[in-house]
C-alpha cells in the first residue's frame, strides 16, 4: 500500500508521466455522420446573425433582431443538451461537416503531404460541458439584453445582436471545431466578435481605444496559437484533434527535433494567455468593461476568457509531454491571480473590480491547470461562468437603474431600494460563489485546485498555493468590499453621469436624436436617461423588469446548482459530474488519481498544521478560514467602519516606505503605462523614423537620387546650350575637329 | 474551343477600346462595363472548359502563330494563371462601375485606356512565351501611366513618372535576363525560342553561377512590380494619386503581375539563384512586412496607409512562395487572389468616402458609423477580411505562407527541407499583430469615434438623411450602384473564407510544378551551404577554375 | 597696310631658309627640324593659331603687331615645310614657286583681316581679295574656267549681295566710331582659335603627313596618262572641235573618223576621202573651260539639275523671304517705337552684350 | 611624250622667266592644299568668333573657298575635272545659301534691330 502510494506521489512529481500514460487513454473518436445535426449549434447563430445583418440593413426599428437572436440561441442550447443526452460518451465522436481547407501534394521526399482542416466537429464530454454553459448562458444572457440594450432599439440594437450571435459562432467552432484551424476560426472570431462589442459605444473614444487594445492582444496571442499550430503540423504531420492524439499515443513519429515539440506548448501557452488575459496579456480584459454589461457578462467573464483554459484542456497531452510547461502555467496563473485581486481591491468602478477578479480567476484556472487538476480547473470554469456572469448581470442591473453609475463609492444601501431586491440578493450570492464562501459552488471548485497545488507536493506548487491561498482572502476581501459598500450600509446614492452605459453615448453625441427615442420610450422611467445630466433633480433609479430578474434569478439559481455536482461526488463517494465529464475527455490526463490513498502521505503536505489528514480536508478548513477573514475584514472596512478604510489609506500615504502600495494598486501597478514606454512608444517612434527613413532616404535618396543622376549629368554640360548659334558651332566644329584629330592621329597612324 | 476564348480574353477588351474611341463620349462607360462584363464572362467560359484544374498542367497547349525570331503568339495559363485572369476579370467591371461618378471629363481616355490595361494584364497572365509576357507586362504602364498622370490626384505627375520610370527601369533587366536566356538557348539548341517552359528547361540546367546571375535579372523587374521591400517607393505615391478604379486595378491585379512573373518565370527558370537567393529574399520579405506595417501605423492619409499595407500583404505574399514548399507556395497563391480582393474592396471603400468629402486624411475624418453605417460596415468587413480574419479571405492565405516560411527549415521535422524556417515566420508573424494595429487604428479613427467630418462639407442638418445632401448628386450613405459593387466582393471574399478548398486544391498541383526543380537543390543546399560555391571552394585553383567553366 | 607689308617680308624669310643666313625664324626652324614632320607642322600650325588669337584682339596694337609677326612667322613655316616635302630630294637648290606662295599670303592675309576687321564692309571687301587670291591659286591648278567663274560669280554676284544686305543693316556703315560693338567684340575668340588650331593641324597633318605625301606624289605621276586619255576622250566627244583643231594641223582634212585618246592620233579623211592620220599636240587639246563643260552635261547631269533646282528653290525662298511681312511681338513694336521693352531678357542681354 | 603634254600646257601658260620661278606640279598642289586648310581653318575661327551674323556667313564662304580649294587641288593630283564640276556645285550653293541666308539676316534685322547673333539665343536652357 506504501509503495503503491509513493508511485503515485512520484507520478505526480512529473506532469509529464502523467500525460504519457493518459494520452495513450484517450479513445479514438468515432465517425459520427448520425449527429451531423449538431452543426445546428453553429448554424443557429450564423442564421441569426445574418438576419440580424438583414435587419440593420432594413432599419427594423423594434426588438425582432434580440428576439431572432434569444430564439436562435435557445435552440441551440437545446440542440447541444439534446446532442449531450443523446451521445454516448465513451468515446468523442468526430462530426464531419464539410471539407473547408484541405488540399494534398506529392511530396517529392516529404513526409506530410496534406493538410487537412475539414470543418468538422469534435464532440466529447469537455466539448459539451463547454457548450452547455456557453450555449445556457449565452441565450439567458441574450434574453437579459433584450431589456437592458432597448434604449438602442432601432439604432445598435441589430448591431449588438448581431455581433453577439457572430460571437456565439465563433465559440461554438472554437470549442467544437474538430481541428485546430477550426478553434484559430473560432479564436480570432471570438476577438472579433469581442472588438465589435467593446466597441459598441463607437462614440466613445475610450470604447473604440478598448476595442483596439482587446484585439491588438489578441492577436499577440493569436500569433502564439498560430506558431503552436505550425509546430504541431510540423511534428505531427495534422491538426485535427484525433489524429493528433493517435500520433501522440503512437509516440509522435516523424518528430525528429526535440526543441520543436517542447515549443509546442509554450507557444499554445501564449495564445492561451492572450485570450484568457494571462499575465504579459491581460491588461486589455479591464478595459473591455466598455462594452455593454451584458457583453461583459458573456464573453469577458463567462465564456471567451475561458477560451485559454480551453485550449489547453484540449491540448493538454501536448502539455504533458514538456516537464516544464505547466509549471510556467501554474506560476503565470498564479501570479495573474494575485496581481490582478490586489489591483481589485482598490478599484472603485464596480465592474473593474469584477474584471481584475475575472483576470484573477482565470488565473487560479491556470494555476489548476498548472498543477495537474484539469477538472478543478474546468470545474471553476463552469462555476465560475455562473457567478461571474451573475455578478456582472448585478452590476449591469445597478448600471441599468443607477442611470451609468458604477462608481462604489457613491452608491449604498440599494438593498433597502425598490426594485433592487432581486439585485441586491443574487448579487450577494454571487459575491458568496467568488469570495469561496463555504459550501458555495467556487469554494468547491477553487478547493479543488488549491488542494491539488498542495497535493501534489512540488515544493514550488506548494508555494503557489499558500499564494493562492492568500488570493482567496483577497479575493474575499474585495468582493465584499463591493457588496458592502454598493448594498449594504444606509441608503444613498447618486446618478451616473451618463458617461457610462447604454443610453449615454448617445445622449454624448447625439442630444437631439436621443431626447426623440427616449421619449419615445418613456412611460417606465427611461425618460430619465434622456435628460440625464440636465435634469438630476427628477431623477429616481429604476429596477429591472422582468427579464433582467428573471435572468438575474435564473443564473443565481446555476450559480448556486453549479455546487451541486460536488455534493453529489461527496456525498456518493464517485468523482463528480464535470470530473467524470473530464476525465472521458482530452483533458484526462491532468486528473490527479483520485483514490484517498494520498492520505497516507498527509503528514507531509504542507497544511499538516491544521492537523486534517486529508489535504482536500485540510485546503478546504484553510480555503473557508481565509475566505471567511476577507469577508470580516471587509466587514470591518466597509459596513461597519467605512471611514477606517479610507484612514488606512492616509496612513500608507503618509508613510514614505508604504507610499507606494495604494498608488501601485489604484494604478493597476502601471502595467499599461509600462507596456506604453517600453512596446509601443518605441515601436511608434520607430514607425515614424522608419517612415521618415523611407521617404527621405530610401525613396529621397537612393530611388529619386537614381533617378536624378542622369538629370544632373545632363545638367553638368548644360552651360553648353547656352542659345547662342556660335556656342553650338563651336561645339559641332570642336567635335569633328577631335573626330578627325583622332582618325588621322591615331586611329589611321595605329593601322 | 479553349483557344478561341483565351484569343477571344484579349480581343475583347482591345475591341471595346476601340468601339470606346468611336463611339459618342455618354457611350463610353457603358462600352466599358458592358464588355468587362462579357470578358468575365469569356473568362469564366475559359475557366468552366479549362482542363488545368488538377494537374497543374498549362491549356490550351497550343503552339501558338509564330510570328519570327522563334517568337510564338501564344496563349495559356496554368491554374494560377486562370485565377488571376478570373481575378482581372471580376475586378474590372466592379472598377468600371465605380468610376461613374468619380471621373467626370475626358470619359473617352479613361475607359479606354482601362480597355487597354485589361487586355494587357490578361496577356501578362495568358503568355506562353517570354516576349508576349514581356510586351504584355510592359504595356500595362501605359494606360496605367496616363490614368494616374491624368486622372489623379495633385501629386500625379511625379507619381506616375516615378511609376513608370521604376518599373520599367526594373523590367529592362528582366528583359535582359529574358534575352540571355533565349540567346543561350539559341546557341545550344541552334534555333530561336521565347516559349516559357523550354527557356525554364534550359535555363535550369545553365551553371550555377548564371542561374545565380539570371535569377537575379529576372527577379529585378519583379521585385520592383512586387514590390519587395526597398523597391517599394513607388508604390505609396501611385496608390495614393491614382484615382479609385486605379489602385483598385493597381492593388488587385498589377502587383500581381510581378508575384505572378516572380512564380512563373523567376523561380522556375534559375532555381539555383532562388535557392541561393532565398534566405535574402526571405529577409527582404520579412523587414517589408515589419517595417511597412510600421510605417503604415504613423499614416494619415488613409489611402497611403492601405497603400503600405500592400507592401506588407505582399511581403507574406513572396515570403510564402519563398518557402519553396507547397503549403507556402500554394498560401502565397491564395494570398495574392485574396490580397486583390480585399485591398481593391479596401480602395473602393476609400474612394467612396474620397468622393464625399475630397480628402482622404484621418484626421479630417471619423466617426464616419454615424454617417455612412452601411459603407462603414463594408468598410469593416474588408478590413478584418485584409488583416486576415478566418472565415474571410485574407486568412488561409496568410495562414499557409507564415506556415510554409515556418516548416521550411533546415533539418525538417515535416520532411520539407527548407531554408528559411520557424525565426523567420515569428518575425514575419509578428506583421500579423502590426496589420491588427494599423487597420484597427484606421478604423478606430475613420468609423468609430465621435463624428469629425472636414469644414464645409457636412451635409444639411442632423441625422442620417437619405436625400441628396452632396453637390454630386452622392447620397450621405452609399448608392445602390456603390453597394452593389461592394457586394458581390463581400460575397467573394466570404466564400473563398468558408470553402477554400477547391481552389487550394487547384492551385497545389500547379505550384509543385513550378517548383518542382526545388526540393533536390534546396537538399543540397543544406548540406552544402551553398550552390554556386561548392564546400571546398575555399582552394584558390578551385575558386578561379569555377567561373572559367561557367564561360564556356 | 600690314599686309602688304607681310607678303613683301615673305620672300626673304624663304630665302634666308635656303640660303642659311641665321634669323630667329631660321633657328627656330633649325631647333624644329630635329622633329618629327608631324610635330614640326603642328608647331608651325600652333604659332599660326597663336598669332591669329592676338591679332584678333580689339585693343592694343603692339599686341596686334606682334599677332602679325607671329602668324606670319607661322605661315611661312608651314609653307616652307610643306613646299619641301613637294620637292623631290634634291631639287631645292632651284627658287621656291613663287605664283603659290604670292597667292598663298594674299590669301590668308585677306582671310584673317576679313574676320579681324571691325567694319563688315571691309570684311566684305577683304573677302573679295580672297577670292581673287583663290582664283590665282586655280589658275595654277589648272582650271581657268573656275578661276573666272569664282571671280564673276563670288566677287560680280553674291559678294554685291552682302554689301547690299549691310547697307541696309548697318545704320552707319562708314562712320568709324559708330561700329557696332558686336563687331568690334570677337566672342570666345580664344576658344575658336583653338578650335580652328585643331582642325588645322589635324587637316595639315592629313595633308602632308609622309604617307600621304608620298602617295599624292605617285598619284599624281600615275594618273597623268589617265587624265590625258581622258582629255582626249572629251575632245573626241565635240566633233566639230575635233575637225577644226585637226584642220588646224592638216588643212586638207574634211571628215574626223576616230581618235586614239592613248597617243591623240586622229584619224580623219580628206576632202577626196583619203585616209590621213595626224597626231595632235597638248597645244590642241580643248581649253580647260570646254573640257568641264563636257564633264558637267557628260558626267553629272543629274547633278546639274539638281543644282538647277536647288537654285530655283533659293529663288522662291528669297522671294518669299523678302514679302514676309514680320509680325513683330509686343515687345519688339514697343522697343521699336522707343519704348521700354516688357520682359527683362531682352534689356538684360543687351546690356550684357554691350558691356563685353 | 604624252605624260609631259599637261605639264608642259601649263608650263606654256604661266613661265614668267624660264623654268626657275615655275613650281612643279606636286608644289602647287601642297601650296594650294595648305592654303586651302588654312583658310578653312580661318573660316572657322572668323564664324565662331565673330558676332556679325553677315560676317558669320561670309565666313562660311570662306569655307566654301577652302573646299572648293582643295577640291580642285586634289583634282589636279587625281587629272580629273570632277573636282572642278564640283566646284560649280559648290558654287551653286553658295549662291543659294547666300540668297536665302541673307534674306533671313535681314528678316532677323528687322526684328531686333541688330545684327549679333547672340540677340537669338532662345534655344539656351532655362532651368
Amino acid at each position: 500500500m506504501l509503495e503503491l502510494a509513493s508511485i503515485s506521489n512520484l507520478a505526480n512529481l512529473t506532469p509529464a508521466v502523467i500525460g504519457e500514460a493518459a494520452s495513450a487513454a484517450i479513445p479514438a473518436a468515432v465517425p459520427s455522420p448520425e449527429f451531423a445535426w449538431a452543426g445546428l449549434i453553429l448554424l443557429l447563430p450564423a442564421i441569426s446573425a445574418v438576419l440580424c445583418g438583414v435587419c440593420a440593413a432594413m432599419g427594423v426599428k423594434n426588438k425582432l433582431p434580440g428576439a431572432i437572436t434569444a430564439v436562435a440561441l435557445l435552440a441551440a442550447f437545446a440542440t447541444t443538451l439534446s446532442l449531450f443526452l443523446k451521445m454516448p460518451q465513451d468515446a468523442p465522436r468526430v462530426i464531419h461537416l464539410f471539407d473547408w481547407v484541405a488540399f494534398a501534394w506529392t511530396g517529392q521526399g516529404a513526409t506530410w503531404t496534406s493538410f487537412l482542416a475539414p470543418f468538422s466537429l469534435y464532440v466529447d464530454s469537455l466539448t459539451l460541458l463547454w457548450m452547455l454553459f456557453v450555449t445556457g448562458l449565452g441565450s439567458l444572457i441574450a434574453i437579459y439584453a433584450t431589456e437592458y440594450m432597448e434604449a438602442d432599439v432601432g439604432k445598435g440594437y441589430a448591431r449588438f445582436f448581431g455581433s453577439v450571435s457572430v460571437f456565439l459562432f465563433a465559440m461554438g467552432s472554437l470549442v467544437m471545431g474538430g481541428n485546430l484551424i477550426l478553434l484559430y476560426l473560432g479564436w480570432e472570431g471570438v476577438g472579433l466578435a469581442s472588438y465589435l462589442l467593446i466597441g459598441y459605444f463607437y462614440s466613445k473614444p475610450s470604447a473604440v481605444a478598448a476595442a483596439k487594445k482587446a484585439f491588438i492582444m489578441n492577436r499577440i496571442g493569436d500569433l502564439g496559437l498560430a506558431l503552436g499550430v505550425f509546430l504541431i503540423w510540423m511534428n505531427y504531420g495534422t491538426v485535427e484533434y484525433d489524429a493528433l492524439f493517435k500520433a501522440l499515443a503512437a509516440g509522435g513519429e516523424g518528430a525528429t527535433s526535440e526543441w520543436s515539440k517542447a515549443a509546442i506548448p509554450y507557444c499554445l501557452m501564449l495564445g492561451a494567455f492572450g485570450k484568457s488575459a494571462q499575465i504579459p496579456l491581460f491588461v486589455w480584459l479591464p478595459d473591455a468593461m466598455e462594452g455593454p454589461t451584458p457583453v461583459s457578462a458573456l464573453i469577458h467573464a463567462a465564456t471567451m476568457v475561458t477560451a485559454g483554459i480551453y485550449l489547453i484542456a484540449r491540448t493538454f497531452p501536448l502539455f504533458a509531454l514538456e516537464p516544464h510547461a505547466l509549471t510556467v502555467v501554474a506560476i503565470v496563473g498564479c501570479a495573474t491571480a494575485l496581481v490582478a485581486a490586489t489591483i481589485g481591491m482598490a478599484q472603485y468602478d464596480i465592474k473593474r473590480v469584477m474584471a481584475y477578479s475575472t483576470v484573477s480567476q482565470l488565473g487560479y484556472m491556470f494555476l489548476g491547470l498548472g498543477v495537474g487538476t484539469t477538472f478543478g480547473a474546468v470545474y471553476h470554469v463552469f462555476t465560475h461562468a455562473f457567478f461571474k456572469a451573475l455578478l456582472f448581470l448585478c452590476c449591469g442591473a445597478i448600471m441599468h437603474g443607477m442611470a451609468g453609475q458604477l462608481d462604489l463609492r457613491k452608491m449604498s444601501g440599494l438593498r433597502n431600494v425598490k426594485g433592487f431586491g432581486v439585485i441586491s440578493w443574487t448579487f450577494l450570492i454571487g459575491c458568496l460563489c467568488l469570495a469561496g464562501f463555504p459550501f458555495t459552488a467556487g469554494f468547491f471548485s477553487k478547493d479543488s485546485i488549491i488542494a491539488q497545488a498542495f497535493a501534489s507536493g512540488n515544493p514550488t506548487f506548494t508555494l503557489l498555493g499558500w499564494i493562492a491561498l492568500f488570493t482567496a482572502f483577497l479575493t474575499a476581501y474585495y468582493t465584499f468590499r463591493v457588496w458592502f459598500r454598493v448594498c449594504g450600509g444606509p441608503t444613498k446614492y447618486e446618478p451616473g453621469d451618463e458617461m457610462h452605459g447604454h443610453g449615454d453615448d448617445h445622449g454624448a453625441h447625439d442630444h437631439g436624436a436621443h431626447d426623440h427615442g427616449g421619449h419615445g420610450h418613456g412611460g417606465h422611467g427611461h425618460g430619465g436617461h434622456g435628460h440625464g445630466g440636465h435634469g438630476a433633480h427628477e431623477w429616481h433609479p429604476h429596477g429591472p423588469r422582468l427579464a433582467i430578474n428573471g435572468v438575474l434569478l435564473l443564473i443565481c439559481a446555476g450559480a448556486i446548482l453549479a455546487a451541486v455536482p460536488s455534493y453529489l461526488g461527496e456525498m456518493q463517494h464517485q468523482p463528480n459530474w464535470v470530473e467524470t465529464m473530464v476525465s472521458h475527455s482530452s483533458a484526462a490526463g491532468g486528473i490527479p488519481s483520485h483514490d484517498h490513498a494520498g492520505g497516507d502521505h498527509a503528514a507531509h503536505h504542507a497544511l499538516s498544521f491544521t492537523g486534517i489528514a486529508d489535504v482536500h480536508a485540510a485546503t478546504s478548513v484553510v480555503a473557508s478560514a481565509a475566505g471567511i477573514l476577507g469577508i470580516l475584514v471587509a466587514v470591518f472596512f466597509h459596513l461597519i467602519n467605512r471611514g477606517a478604510a479610507d484612514r488606512l489609506r492616509a496612513a500608507l500615504l503618509s508613510n514614505g516606505l508604504t507610499r507606494w502600495l495604494p498608488l501601485a494598486l489604484e494604478n493597476k501597478w502601471k502595467v499599461d503605462e509600462i507596456y506604453h514606454v517600453v512596446f509601443r512608444l518605441p515601436a511608434w517612434v520607430l514607425g515614424h523614423v522608419l517612415h521618415a527613413v523611407d521617404k527621405q532616404i530610401i525613396d529621397g535618396v537612393v530611388v529619386n537620387g537614381t533617378a536624378r543622376l542622369p538629370a544632373e549629368l545632363g545638367r553638368l554640360f548644360q552651360p553648353l546650350y547656352n542659345g547662342a548659334l556660335q556656342g553650338y558651332a563651336a561645339t559641332m566644329a570642336g567635335g569633328i575637329a577631335l573626330i578627325a584629330a583622332w582618325v588621322f592621329w591615331i586611329w589611321m597612324q595605329g593601322g | 474551343m479553349l483557344s478561341t476564348l483565351s484569343t477571344l480574353l484579349l480581343i475583347l477588351p482591345l475591341l471595346a477600346a476601340g468601339a470606346i474611341a468611336l463611339a459618342p463620349e455618354r457611350l463610353s462607360k457603358w462600352i466599358a462595363t458592358f464588355a468587362t462584363l462579357g470578358v468575365f464572362a469569356v473568362s469564366l467560359a475559359f475557366a468552366w472548359g479549362f482542363p488545368g484544374w488538377t494537374d497543374g498542367s498549362i491549356a490550351p497547349a497550343d503552339a501558338g502563330i509564330p510570328i519570327g525570331l522563334g517568337i510564338q503568339l501564344s496563349l495559356g495559363a496554368d491554374a494560377v494563371g486562370v485565377m488571376l485572369i478570373l481575378l482581372t476579370t471580376f475586378l474590372m467591371p466592379l472598377a468600371m462601375i465605380g468610376s461613374f461618378t468619380a471621373v467626370k471629363e475626358r470619359l473617352r481616355e479613361y475607359y479606354g485606356w482601362f480597355m487597354l490595361l485589361e487586355a494587357a494584364m490578361l496577356g501578362v497572365f495568358l503568355a506562353k512565351d517570354a516576349i508576349v509576357f514581356y510586351t504584355a507586362y510592359e504595356f500595362t504602364l501605359v494606360p496605367m501611366y496616363f490614368l494616374i498622370a491624368i486622372y489623379g490626384g495633385a501629386d500625379r505627375r511625379p507619381a506616375s513618372i516615378k511609376f513608370f520610370l521604376y518599373t520599367f527601369f526594373g523590367s529592362m533587366l528582366t528583359l535582359a535576363g529574358v534575352i540571355y536566356i533565349a540567346a543561350q538557348n539559341a546557341m545550344a539548341a541552334g534555333e530561336w525560342t521565347f516559349d516559357l517552359a523550354r527557356l525554364a528547361e534550359f535555363a535550369s540546367s545553365m551553371s550555377p553561377e548564371r542561374q545565380f546571375w539570371v535569377f537575379i535579372l529576372l527577379m529585378a523587374g519583379f521585385a520592383v512590380k512586387v514590390p519587395l521591400f526597398p523597391w517599394h517607393t513607388w508604390l505609396p505615391l501611385a496608390h495614393d494619386q491614382a484615382p479609385t478604379a486605379g489602385s483598385v486595378i493597381l492593388a488587385g491585379t498589377l502587383l500581381k503581375l510581378g508575384t505572378y512573373g516572380v512564380y512563373r518565370i523567376a523561380l522556375p527558370s534559375a532555381p539555383i539563384g532562388g535557392v541561393e537567393l532565398n534566405q535574402l529574399l526571405a529577409v527582404l520579405c520579412i523587414l517589408g512586412i515589419v517595417v511597412t506595417a510600421l510605417i503604415c501605423w504613423v499614416q494619415h492619409d488613409v489611402k497611403k496607409l492601405v497603400a503600405y499595407s500592400s507592401v506588407s500583404h505582399l511581403g507574406f505574399c513572396m515570403l510564402g512562395l519563398f518557402s519553396l514548399n507547397s503549403i507556402g507556395a500554394t498560401g502565397s497563391v491564395m494570398y495574392m487572389i485574396n490580397h486583390g480582393l480585399s485591398t481593391g474592396a479596401l480602395f473602393l471603400c476609400i474612394g467612396m468616402i474620397y468622393e464625399r468629402y475630397h480628402t482622404k486624411d484621418m484626421d479630417q475624418l471619423g466617426g464616419l458609423f454615424r454617417r455612412m453605417p452601411v459603407w462603414s460596415f463594408f468598410m469593416v468587413f474588408f478590413t478584418f477580411a485584409s488583416l486576415g480574419l478566418p472565415g474571410l479571405n485574407g486568412f488561409i492565405g496568410e495562414f499557409l505562407c507564415l506556415m510554409g516560411c515556418f516548416i521550411a527549415e533546415p533539418n525538417s521535422v515535416a520532411g520539407y527541407p527548407g531554408i528559411l524556417g520557424p525565426w523567420y515566420a515569428v518575425v514575419a508573424g509578428s506583421g500579423l499583430v502590426l496589420a491588427a494595429m494599423y487597420l484597427l487604428i484606421m478604423l478606430g479613427k475613420l468609423v468609430w469615434g465621435p463624428l469629425k467630418e472636414p469644414h464645409g462639407a457636412e451635409p444639411h442638418g442632423h441625422g442620417h438623411g437619405h436625400g441628396h445632401d452632396h453637390a454630386d448628386g452622392l447620397p450621405t450613405d452609399l448608392s445602390a450602384r456603390e453597394i452593389g459593387i461592394l457586394i458581390p466582393l463581400a460575397v467573394v471574399c466570404l466564400a473563398i473564407g468558408l470553402y477554400p478548398k477547391p481552389m487550394l486544391e487547384a492551385i497545389a498541383p500547379s505550384v509543385e510544378k513550378t517548383l518542382a526543380a526545388y526540393p533536390k537543390h534546396v537538399e543540397k543546399y543544406v548540406r552544402d551551404g551553398s550552390l554556386v560555391k561548392p564546400a571546398e571552394s575555399k582552394d584558390p585553383t578551385v575558386a578561379l577554375a569555377q567561373p572559367a567553366d561557367s564561360i564556356k | 597696310m600690314t599686309e602688304n607689308l607681310s607678303s613683301d617680308r615673305t620672300q626673304p624669310v624663304t630665302t634666308h631658309h635656303m640660303s642659311s643666313p641665321p634669323s630667329l625664324t631660321l633657328v627656330l626652324l633649325e631647333a624644329a627640324s630635329g622633329l618629327s614632320p608631324a610635330v614640326q607642322l603642328t608647331i608651325a600650325a600652333a604659332i599660326c593659331a597663336a598669332g591669329l588669337a592676338m591679332l584678333m584682339q580689339p585693343e592694343g596694337r603692339k599686341l596686334r603687331i606682334a599677332g602679325t609677326v607671329l602668324g606670319l612667322a607661322g605661315f611661312a613655316m608651314l609653307f616652307v615645310e610643306v613646299l619641301k616635302r613637294a620637292s623631290p630630294a634634291g631639287a631645292d637648290t632651284g627658287l621656291p614657286p613663287v605664283f603659290p606662295v604670292v597667292f598663298g599670303f594674299l590669301a590668308l592675309a585677306g582671310a584673317v583681316r576679313m574676320i579681324t576687321h571691325p567694319r563688315p564692309v571691309f570684311a566684305a571687301l577683304y573677302f573679295i581679295l580672297v577670292v581673287i587670291a583663290t582664283a590665282g591659286m586655280f589658275l595654277l591648278l589648272g582650271a581657268e574656267f573656275m578661276a573666272f567663274s569664282l571671280v564673276i560669280v563670288y566677287a560680280g554676284a553674291i559678294l554685291i549681295t552682302y554689301m547690299f544686305v549691310l547697307m541696309l543693316a548697318q545704320q552707319s556703315p562708314v562712320a568709324g566710331v559708330g561700329d557696332a560693338w558686336y563687331d568690334r567684340m570677337p566672342r570666345e575668340a580664344i576658344s575658336a582659335v583653338i578650335v580652328g588650331f585643331v582642325m588645322l593641324a589635324t587637316l595639315s597633318d592629313a595633308y602632308f603627313s609622309q604617307k600621304s605625301q608620298d602617295l599624292r606624289n605617285e598619284t599624281l605621276v600615275r594618273t597623268e596618262p589617265t587624265g590625258t586619255a581622258e582629255a582626249w576622250a572629251r575632245l573626241d566627244q565635240m566633233p566639230k572641235l575635233l575637225l577644226e583643231t585637226a584642220r588646224k594641223a592638216d588643212a586638207s582634212i574634211a571628215s574626223v573618223e576616230s581618235l586614239d585618246a592613248k597617243t591623240g592620233t586622229v584619224s580623219a579623211r580628206t576632202a577626196d576621202g583619203a585616209p590621213v592620220q595626224v597626231v595632235l599636240g597638248a597645244d590642241d587639246l580643248p581649253d580647260n573651260g570646254r573640257q568641264v563643260g563636257v564633264d558637267l552635261v557628260s558626267k553629272f547631269p543629274a547633278g546639274l539639275e539638281i543644282a538647277g533646282v536647288v537654285l530655283l528653290m533659293a529663288l522662291f525662298g528669297a522671294v518669299i523671304l523678302a514679302r514676309k511681312q514680320i509680325e513683330l511681338g509686343e515687345d519688339e513694336r514697343r522697343g521699336l517705337a522707343g519704348m521700354r521693352r516688357l520682359t527683362v531678357e531682352g534689356e538684360a542681354g543687351g546690356a550684357a552684350g554691350g558691356a563685353r | 611624250m604624252n605624260t609631259a603634254t599637261i605639264a608642259s600646257m601649263e608650263h606654256s601658260m604661266f613661265t614668267l622667266s624660264g623654268t626657275t620661278l615655275a613650281a612643279t606640279g606636286a608644289q602647287t598642289v601642297n601650296a594650294a592644299l595648305l592654303v586651302s586648310a588654312l583658310l578653312f581653318a580661318i573660316g572657322l575661327v572668323g564664324f565662331l568668333s565673330r558676332r556679325n551674323m553677315i560676317i558669320m556667313f561670309l565666313c562660311t564662304e570662306l569655307m566654301f573657298q577652302a573646299s572648293a580649294l582643295a577640291l580642285i587641288a586634289f583634282g589636279k593630283v587625281h587629272h580629273d575635272l570632277s573636282g572642278q564640276v564640283f566646284v560649280i556645285f559648290i558654287l551653286t550653293v553658295a549662291a543659294a545659301e547666300a540668297a536665302l541666308a541673307l534674306g533671313l539676316v535681314v528678316l532677323l534685322y528687322r526684328r531686333r534691330e541688330t545684327l549679333d547673333s547672340e540677340a537669338w539665343s532662345e534655344l539656351r536652357e532655362t532651368a
